[in-house]
């Protein structure tokens, strides 16, 4: 009986099935529902919001230079996505562990990602070019901030008992933080994972747009300059995907690391 | 909680009893060089308590469990061992005297109110301290547990001595284990007795007949109860 | 007193010099005359008056003639055709800077240099290189953003930039006491695109044909308006660039705009509209344009001129020279 | 001696005047530092990065048009981020409570996210036109997202031994959410208004850029059409000084909301 | 734990007793309705738990405080009130009752670990509900307390039949309080006696002279320790 009692996750098998159609089906669903909704409700004509068939078949039929471009951007975004990941845990823990360079740090750091992208953009392209690490940087820039708010209120969420054991065992910071406070932020953390690595393609798509000549965000600059709203349409359909992924990764990294999730009650 | 001066004999055995809320975690606490005392001292043998603390002598069994929740049983006991690169008492061995083999694979929330303790009992001696402050670790056990860990404790004590100070609501555990029984009293908490138990240790349950236990047990409870008859 | 005809007109841009005319012809009351009111709407980053003009969410659009021509050929066009010029040719051009002294380059110059381009202009290069039969690969080229510092930091040679635009920012900065070492004393020179490579109709007018075919009075009376407006600014320039000083939400001030008349007016006339009338545009050059973009694979197929541009709503105003 | 004891945060008064003293001094110290710094490290003459000086002296001499357009930029990032918590936290709401909606409505809340801004501020200028509406629509966008993932995460952070008195009580999931779930998640809510608080102004910022003829977003597209990089700057600043204090007001209210600060151990 | 069918009659006093890990808590649960049993049925009077827990007849003493921690003591006993709708027991008379009048405006992490049990239990039962389920409530209680809460209790019992399932580890309690002692064995955990305690309630501590108690408390040990000798 204690399995089954403590099981609250048992379903039947019916209810399995639906959902795995549910998550196969929904996301289409989901993505054109809301799409036709737009194009009734607002009225404008397809040279705005192009209707999904002609933005399909731009993905389908003419990925060709879509595609050449996607690698740059994958790029750009993954590694902004890692430094972004780097610099708000390095900063978050800084912070907590030194407050007075709380007050030195932030004031920085919010002027820092207040820099209007424009005015950021050309500072960045005077200095480094168009380059990958332009718009690394700009990622950076952007996604830092969420992972450093979330990371520090995590460092703050740790069960204060256990604080002590730490204490009365004279355990080094270090290992405190790797092995405790680390693990106690994780829900905090993976959701600024959530937030920023959902959001890194379309980052990178608009640093793109700005500043580089490859990448998505050049196929969108290219594509608005030719009216072909379909293809500016087919590249977010195909960065919202990409996102999407991302997405449903990062909520499984979360189940498989995350701790609270075995504590939680399902309803 | 006023002044108190609290200084305790290396390889002493310490109990505290008093009514809840008057201050025993806050001396223990003390002790475990947790929190500063504004004013006293506390002494541990001759050490403050934070050279204990720095030295990694100290083992703290807090009142409420401090593991971590995403570690298994096992995993919890090995990581005080670990972290204070002591390998101390053999992991498996504790649980298994604990009455945990079958559950050293368990995560703390797929643990009994009960399991739980003795995990967290085990996580705080598993390095082998000096200096062993607990508070009411067997108070989610059943009488014969509670009786079973006692004279293992006794046992270990035996072994490997060590310095105790010994938070507990139960007045006959109190003078079957210690050296001296402090009593506190409630607001203001402060220690209002210092009894000295003189049958030397280890005591085996016996000793519950032996006039000096029934004795001291009556006296603490005449201490804590005021002039109220005395009930098991 | 009769109820005026509201007309809208999309810009590009912000209202700056380069539509003088616009203002001009609404400050002098050109546009009342003929029983309108023009409400001028800013273009920017988000706002390109081609939509909002094919959306009909104004009468008029003002912007570079290719964007007509890509617009209209899109898969999914907008229902747009450009209705005259305000500039005759596109004023983009290779920019160094040099002394003040020194001969206006040439194409050939470009060889064994950087040019600094922005990320859709390399098509634009590659192109003037061929018609004066230069190797393309002996240029290097640097993508840089719209602005010149690049080149006022000598990270490159020359910088494509509009001779009406970034050329006041080296000027003005050449003339500062703390100039950079490569600016200072040093003014532009420039190789233009128009000369070496094509005619593009810049500050074109346009509307769809919706409102052509519907209002046609209406598009004659803006285009007379436009054109007196025009006539003025050249031949009253110092009191047109007061009134333009003085117009509602306009960026740039007297000086600037003496600046901008001297470069800007030469650029808005030719011999077509010597013959015809200011704002005519030539189908010939749109033809080329098509086949330029065409080559370029930014549309997929060339149409008569006629479906891009029409010069039916030209007033025949002429300068008086 | 029990208050002393567990009253960890008393401070020496030397030390309290010191805090006071950082308070004060470490912003100004922390931005104009690192904007030296960048400056010294960058080599860019001050046509691109222009000195902290010139700036301060727009601020100080020239700020009537700045003033002026600072008014609809506070509003619409008001309005903005009142509607992206409004939107993310009913979003998060939905999304717990009925767990299928959450794979019909994410693929949608994630494509919404990564519509290029360009794409959607030409679809939001012409459906919408130069209106505060459109401005508070690219907020809310951009706002959502952390607010609903950060909800979600507190929603699932209540402790299970609470949820089951509440089910013992058969109290209304009404109430439950309100007094049980929401006091829980506010350390996860509050960081997300650290979050997307401080950024609104910036964001507000760029719609203004991109679709707006007022606030301080058409003021630095006129201002870099005017190459015043000066007065480019000087809206930057005002721009991360207003977000500091949004920030700072942000924590402010944690520290009186928070029960999470009042179990914290100070260190 | 195998198939236990459990039916509690009302107004009854049943006493759960049995080692630590043998299932208590997850009856308990079951009798809450917190959990579905997968076999066996459970009723309370003639209900099954969902009807009751329903009809918000339930009150549960958690053996993990359940408190909000942002509430202060007083604030969340009233709690229970506001979410029942049922003004029940008066929260000040409750903590005063309690020995908590001084401490009634404290947030939990400021309490004792025995006075957070104690404003758990008075939250718990703040509605005055019916049917009380109770796990280990005393534990962390001094003797003294423990003693007066269960009379305290009693009286309460006698004002308001309810109807009663405590789990305690506390064998003197457990027949001093209940009408029947349900005796669980380790693993597999069930009920292996079901021992009713027949002199009528509410009983005075003179009960624990009483020639039943002694042989209930004896028959009791019995089952949970073996053939070992029982003790205090
Ligand atoms: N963190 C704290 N902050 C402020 N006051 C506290 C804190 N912890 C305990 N107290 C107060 O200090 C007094 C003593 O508490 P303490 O925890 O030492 O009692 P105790 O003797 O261990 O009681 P119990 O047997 O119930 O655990 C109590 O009045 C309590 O309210
Ligand atoms: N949430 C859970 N998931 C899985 N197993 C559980 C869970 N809770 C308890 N168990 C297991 O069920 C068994 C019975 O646990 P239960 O909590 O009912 O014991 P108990 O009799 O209340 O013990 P105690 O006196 O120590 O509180 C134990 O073996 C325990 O490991
Ligand atoms: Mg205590
Ligand atoms: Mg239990």
């Amino acid at each position: 009986m204690s399995q089954a009692t403590h099981n609250n996750e048992a379903r039947r098998p019916g209810m399995r099935a639906l959902a795995i159609a549910g998550r196969v089906l929904f996301p289409p669903l989901s993505i054109f529902g809301f799409w036709y909704l737009a194009v009734a409700f607002l009225g404008l004509p397809d040279f705005v919001i192009p209707r999904p068939g002609a933005v399909l078949s731009v993905l389908i039929n003419e990925n060709h230079f879509i595609l050449e471009n996607l690698w740059p951007t994958l790029q750009a975004a993954a590694l902004g996505y890692l430094l972004a990941n780097v610099v708000g845990i390095a900063l978050a823990v800084i912070v907590t562990s030194v407050p007075f360079l709380n007050q030195l740090l932030m004031p920085a750091a919010i002027t820092l990602r207040n820099v209007p992208y424009v005015a950021l953009a050309t500072v960045l392209a005077l200095a480094i070019g168009d380059t990958m690490l332009s718009k690394v940087l700009i990622l950076t820039i952007a996604g830092f901030f969420p992972v450093m708010v979330n990371t520090v209120r995590g460092i703050q969420s740790v069960d204060s008992v256990v604080l002590d054991r730490m204490r009365i065992l004279d355990v080094s910071p270090w290992r405190v933080f790797w092995q405790v406070r680390l693990p106690y932020s994780l829900p905090f953390i993976m959701a600024a994972q959530e937030i920023v690595g959902s959001a890194s393609i379309s980052i990178a798509i608009a640093a793109e747009w700005m500043l580089s000549s490859s990448g998505l965000g050049y196929v969108i600059n290219r594509a608005m300059s030719q009216y072909r709203g379909d293809e500016v349409y087919a590249v977010a359909l195909l960065a919202a995907l990409i996102s999407y992924v991302v997405y449903l990764l990062i909520q499984y990294a979360s189940r498989k690391l995350d701790w609270l999730g075995k504590t939680r009650p399902t309803k | 909680m006023s002044e108190t001066d609290l200084s305790i004999g290396a390889g002493q055995f310490v109990a505290l009893v008093g009514p809840s809320g008057c201050g025993k975690t806050t001396l223990l606490r003390l002790t475990a060089d947790l929190d500063q005392p504004s004013t006293g001292q506390v002494a541990i043998g001759d050490m403050p308590p934070s050279a204990a603390r720095k030295q990694r002598r100290l083992g703290l069994v807090s009142q409420r469990p401090a593991v971590l929740p995403w570690k298994r049983a096992i995993d919890d006991v090995r990581f005080t061992q670990v972290c204070t690169g002591k390998s101390g008492l053999s992991a498996e061995d504790l649980l298994r005297d604990f009455g945990l083999a079958q559950h050293e694979k368990k995560l703390p929330h797929h643990l009994s109110g009960g399991m739980l303790q003795r995990v967290n009992f085990a996580s705080a001696i598993a390095h082998d301290p000096d200096v062993l402050l607990m508070d009411e670790p067997f108070s989610a056990l059943d009488e014969m547990k509670r009786e079973e860990l006692g004279l293992w404790l006794g046992k270990v004590l035996a072994e490997r001595p060590k310095t105790v100070l010994f938070v507990t609501h139960h007045v006959d555990e109190a003078v079957l284990l210690a050296d001296r029984v402090l009593v506190f009293s409630a607001s203001p908490g402060r220690i209002v007795a210092d009894i000295p138990v003189t049958t030397p240790r280890p005591r085996t349950a016996a000793f519950r007949t032996h006039p000096e236990f029934v004795e001291l047990t009556n006296q603490v409870r005449g201490l804590l109860f005021g002039k109220q008859e005395a009930h098991a | 007193q009769p109820k005026l005809e509201e007309v809208k007109v999309a810009l590009f841009w912000l209202r700056n010099g380069e539509v003088s005319s616009l203002m001009v012809a609404d400050a002098k009351g050109y546009f009342a005359e003929q029983g309108l009111k023009v409400t001028l709407v800013d273009g920017g980053p988000g706002r390109n008056p081609v939509p909002v003009v094919g959306a009909g969410q104004a009468d008029f659009g003002v912007a570079p003639g290719s964007e007509v021509v890509r617009a209209r050929l899109a898969p999914a066009p907008v229902d747009v055709v450009a209705i005259g010029s305000m500039e005759q040719v596109m004023p983009l051009a290779y920019i160094k800077l040099g002394n003040p002294g020194d001969p206006d380059p040439t194409p050939k110059d470009l060889e064994g240099k950087t040019v600094g381009i922005q990320a859709p202009g390399k098509f634009f290069l590659e192109s003037m290189l061929k018609r004066n039969n230069i190797d393309p690969s002996k240029v290097k080229t640097s993508i840089v953003l719209g602005t010149p510092e690049p080149l006022m930091v000598g990270k490159v040679d020359y910088f494509a930039g509009f001779l009406t635009n970034q050329t006041y920012q080296i000027e003005q900065e050449a003339l500062k006491p703390n100039a950079p070492p490569a600016v200072k004393g040093k003014t532009w020179k420039a190789i233009p695109f128009y000369k070496y490579g094509l005619a593009m109709p810049t500050n074109v007018v346009f509307a769809t044909n919706k409102t052509l075919k519907e209002r046609p009075e209406t598009v004659r009376k803006f285009m007379r308006a436009l054109a007196m407006g025009m006539k003025f600014d050249h031949e009253n320039t110092a009191e047109a660039i007061k009134l333009v000083d003085a117009y509602p939400a306009q960026l740039e001030r007297a000086d600037k705009l003496a600046w901008r008349a001297k470069i800007q007016h030469p650029l808005e006339v030719n011999s077509g509209t010597q013959a015809n009338g200011l704002l005519w545009t030539d189908p010939k050059v749109w033809t080329e344009m098509m086949d330029f973009y065409k080559e370029a694979g930014e549309i997929n197929r060339v149409v008569p001129a006629s479906e891009v541009m029409t010069n039916a709503f030209n007033a025949g105003i002429k300068l008086a020279k």
